[in-house]
């Protein structure tokens, strides 16, 4: 977990280096800081399963298993990337790993996740869902009524509320009535808050989510508490919140904690931290490279893939 | 019903008159029985069959899972196909009006439509929308749209309408069949129309017009109820010794402009008839074509016939003046050609 | 509030014979059985106040003083009608007297009663909306969306959700994850279910939660437990209720409940009743007579009030 | 920025070069001054000031009364505002993009552009949806669209789009005003571009469409960002020897047809320009409107310069090539030219 940690973020420092010297363009949404909340839930999925992502996608991508050098061509718009340049950061998607798309809409991938997790009930296939949205998702209709339906229907499905506190310079206290986490009864389901920096508690609560969808015993509703220590994009300069806070947060990092936590448990050795570490490191100079030295798309790609 | 020129029909099959509704089931019941991956899901489409019965019945033959009663959640419902369809299903979903279809419009669009462009073609899409439209039943405004210039306009969908049971049959198998994204119209005025419909499977091609009726004076292109219309026109007007040819274009997008421009090209004039509000309706693209590709060959403007600009009233009389009748096509026909008679 | 229900249920009544004599046609959703809600929320509301009603709408519209003959012409399709004919019964509007609007999209009016609440806030203008929804409508993003905006903005609006078990076949309980009322937590304001067919208690408990509203301490949500003892629409035969369920509930029929309550507690005699339905009658008679009499709207009224 | 004709701004007086954004930040700051019923609502207007910074600072101004910061909800901000106009106040709801609008659809559709004539005009809905569209910032397929024809083609909206700072201000002004529903469409590749605004108040009506440059040759119809490729494309024939009008039609709804039949009159030939995918789109209707009304007058087909049958795609190279250019434009109105010259 701690090499997938380490993959996002070192991933998304990367990009944001190369956006920066306007290698790219567009939107870019970092997810730097809660990494543990991907990385944990995706540990806890087979090979195969199923997760919708949001425009703050690249953690959940990577923890479901995606190549970084397709990830990075694709951000650079080459068509080696995931979409062929078509997407962009906002909709890489890695069907193939099971990986349905990020989602340049908030809220929209809650009835998409209820639909693939339909499709496994129909198909008898085990395959269990994790839709993946933010905190300010919990407002919209798409939100709603996929949960809605999703226990209507008894589908394997888990929701992944990823609170980081705000969205966009909206707090998410402002925006929920209630906290997302607290509305599983409306639901009919179970839910739950918890530290969504701390990967080893969403992994074992996101396991037994998992386990109870796959057991058909239908959905549950988790709320990852976490923090955004980025702006909302790579644009943001607003002063909506102040430094105190973010110290706070970036204090509570999640891959320090659990290199704290790892080391005083000897479960790993500082060696082994800085082995995984090169070899992000050479993973990460190697899609940097495949990128740059990938062709820009051509016109004749416009009007293609439009229709199979 | 004029003579359809579906190629796939068997010339000499026995047929049978059925309604539009039944041709619809029919379509549905076949291709559930062909694909396992084939399901239904909407509002009211089990236990209720369907508020045009098209689904009557089919709970009972294939039971919760594969037709599946969904709360009323338009969007989840246009969601949940992009789902179930990424990972290989095949979902038909019925909004109960296509005037809900609003709720829906962000899956269908940013979502159904473009994930397999977004994603660069790694991923594929067999959905069928289906969508009882149109007026003529008193439902009042939020009943009765013709919405379908929005959806034709959207790159990564196609759009499917019929006037017959025959083309609403083989339409719809073909659209069930598609890998891509289809949403299908059916005329809510025309589902208790009879037809012949042949007791052997066929299917129509989606993007293919179809002459409904054969003519050498003015091509009258349209679709869905209004070919109805356009026929009553056109026996009215061979009376006076026009003689009308009625193109049933069927698949808005992709559009036949060949079979369009075929006709206009013998006949040097076209009405396009439509029922949708008149202003921005998908008969100005028909008519924008038709003018663009064939302008040597038209002897007039080509004219609109199309709804009011303005949402489909309640009262009998005033519904009834909203939207295009054969007197009004007719009227249009004749200002067509006057002048080059 | 006799007059009200007596009001209500033979409006319909009448309609429908008018309606089988093919004096108006498309769709007719009746509100029998469900008289005691609509009358008692709308007996707490002041004039000026306003309600959203739904498809199934005259009762509401009844409730907060619309005038039968207007109405009735409106079912006629005439230009004498509420909405000169153009409405008919599944959009008869009365905003003078505060009705926004019966709805054909369920549950659309909820983000309309918001903003009409919002309006108040903004204006100062003291007044509280109601809005009216059916259980169907619970599942809806509009539902969604509207309730916690309202919440959020802390707007005097009070929704009340009107549980007659169905939502044409399909069972509240199927389409609900969660029962509306219990769903209070989810949205931060105080909810209950309540017995829809007591015109007493509906009075009651709308009324502090109305007073709750008017006094700038937010929403509230109130489901009315209720039983449409027609079809759906006029046109519904479908089998798919027993006749058992629907005896049970003819039984429990609010109008009677009323009578029983008011003669045993001798606050009103059998002729204060009859005089009572007389009065009613003669407004039924007047209502038809007015519609059957009022002339069809000419062909130059399709395109007027489009635009102002 | 060529000429503007805006019939009420004063001839000669003091103007200053703003950006877009601002023009349109000092349309909603004077409007709410002069009417206390004004109010903004929208996702992000207050505390960030807007995707776009237009009502950057309006919070601090006005207070969170009227500056209304909502959750991620379009549905129930396009209902809200519905609620709010019909009870008397005139809102002006913002979509951070259009390409949202599909979640507010039924809001907007059913609700907002049809209550007034369900209600028999018994309602008035002054309603002001402001959004942004368009693609060139890079931003894919959901965040790029130009829907515009949407809602042109639903009777009860009146649809509004600018290419000018000072256009921009005047037509907002009069939106903002304007008792129906107004759905107020600004191209966000051109919030940060300058022009000149007068210092004293103006507004200009809807229903006017504005030449932006006079030309005898061709007329080139089209709006919003595309106005400003269109003047490129002319000034780059203009070296060819071909006259371009350029005309800015900003109302799509009431499309002002006088003002674009009056240069086809003169020109013979016209070429209309859009973003939008050319396929439904709003050119088609300003196509076919010309080619019925000004028939007579066209030497040539009317040709169409049009986004491609796409989602817009997020590589630059690809995003560029998916939408008209001037040199698309120019080449389009060569080839109208072609014979006739
Ligand atoms: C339906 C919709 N409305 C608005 C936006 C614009 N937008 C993009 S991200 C965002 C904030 C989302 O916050 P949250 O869901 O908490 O995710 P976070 O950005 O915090 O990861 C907004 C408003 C959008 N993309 N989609
Ligand atoms: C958004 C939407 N979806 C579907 C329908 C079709 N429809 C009309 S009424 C109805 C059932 C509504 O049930 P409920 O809200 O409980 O109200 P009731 O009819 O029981 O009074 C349905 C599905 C609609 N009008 N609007
Ligand atoms: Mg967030
Ligand atoms: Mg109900």
């Amino acid at each position: 977990m701690y090499r997938t940690m380490r993959r996002i973020r070192r991933f998304e420092e990367t990009a944001e280096v190369a956006y920066r010297a306007a290698k790219m363009r567009g939107a870019l949404h970092f997810y730097i800081g809660e990494e543990a909340s991907a990385t944990g839930v995706c540990a806890a999925l087979n090979e195969g399963d199923f997760i919708t992502s949001t425009h703050r996608g690249h953690g959940h991508c990577i923890a479901k298993g995606a190549r970084l050098d397709k990830m990075m061509a694709e951000l650079y718009g080459r068509t080696t990337g995931y979409c062929g340049g078509k997407g962009g950061s906002m909709h890489i998607a890695d069907v193939a790993s099971g990986n349905l798309g990020a989602n340049g809409i908030v809220g929209a991938g809650v009835p998409i996740a209820v639909g693939a997790a339909l499709g496994s009930k129909l198909r008898n296939d085990g395959k269990v869902t994790v839709c993946f949205f933010g905190d300010a998702a919990g407002p919209t209709g798409a939100f709603h009524e996929g949960v809605n339906m999703g226990s209507v229907l008894n589908v394997p499905v888990v929701f992944v509320c990823e609170n980081n506190q705000y969205g966009m310079a909206t707090h998410t206290e402002y925006a929920n009535a209630a906290p997302v986490g607290d509305r599983g009864p409306a639901y009919g389901m179970p839910s739950e808050r918890i530290d969504g920096n701390d990967v080893f508690e969403v992994y074992a609560r996101a396991k037994v989510a998992i386990d109870r969808a796959r057991n058909g015993e239908g959905p549950t509703l988790i709320e990852t508490i976490t923090y955004r220590q980025k702006g909302h994009t790579i644009h943001d300069s607003k002063g909506y919140r102040d430094e105190e806070e973010i110290a706070k947060w970036i204090a509570r990092d999640p891959i320090e904690r659990f290199k704290r936590v790892a080391l005083e448990a000897k479960a790993l050795t500082d060696e082994d931290l800085q082995a995984i570490d090169d070899e992000v490191e050479e993973a990460i100079t190697q899609a940097e490279e495949f990128a740059e030295a990938s062709p820009w798309p051509t016109l004749d790609a416009i009007e293609q893939d439009v229709y199979v | 019903m004029a003579v359809t020129s579906a190629p796939d029909a068997p010339a000499q099959a026995a047929t049978r008159q059925i309604f539009m509704s039944q041709a619809l089931h029919e379509a549905l019941d076949e291709e559930m029985a062909r694909d396992p991956n084939v399901f239904v899901m909407g509002e009211e489409v089990g236990i209720w069959g369907g508020a045009y019965n098209v689904t009557a019945g089919l709970l009972e033959k294939w039971g919760e899972a594969r037709i599946i009663d969904t709360p009323i959640s338009e969007a989840a419902i246009g969601g949940a196909a992009v789902g179930a369809a990424v990972t290989g299903c095949r979902p038909v979903a019925e909004f109960m009006y296509s005037d809900f279809m609003g709720i829906a419009m962000d899956q269908i669009v940013n979502q159904a439509a473009k994930n397999r462009y977004m994603f660069g073609g790694a991923a594929k899409l067999p959905i069928t929308y289906r969508a009882p439209f149109g007026a003529g039943t008193g439902n009042a405004a939020q009943h009765t749209q013709s919405l379908e210039a929005w959806f034709a306009h959207v790159p990564g969908l196609k759009v499917v309408t019929c006037s017959s049971p025959h083309d609403a049959k083989g339409l719809l198998k073909s659209s069930i069949r598609e890998d891509n994204v289809v949403v299908f119209f059916e005329h809510k005025a025309i589902y208790s129309m009879r037809g012949p419909v042949p007791e052997d499977e066929y299917t129509i091609p989606l993007g293919l017009a179809d002459v409904k009726r054969e003519g050498s004076d003015v091509s009258v292109v349209t679709y869905a109820r209004q070919v109805h219309y356009a026929l009553e026109a056109a026996e009215q007007l061979a009376g006076e010794g026009i003689d009308v040819e009625v193109v049933d274009v069927r698949t808005l997008y992709p559009l036949d402009v060949d079979t369009i421009l075929a006709s206009v090209n013998k006949t040097n004039h076209a009405v396009v008839v439509y029922e949708a509000a008149r202003f921005g309706g998908f008969g100005a693209e028909i008519a924008s074509q038709i003018q663009e590709h064939g302008f040597d060959d038209l002897d007039a403007p080509v004219l609109r016939v199309a709804g009011s600009h303005s949402p489909i009233p309640f009262s009998e009389p005033l519904e009834k003046g909203a939207i295009p009748d054969p007197e009004r096509i007719a009227a249009a026909i004749r200002e067509s050609l006057q002048g080059s008679r």
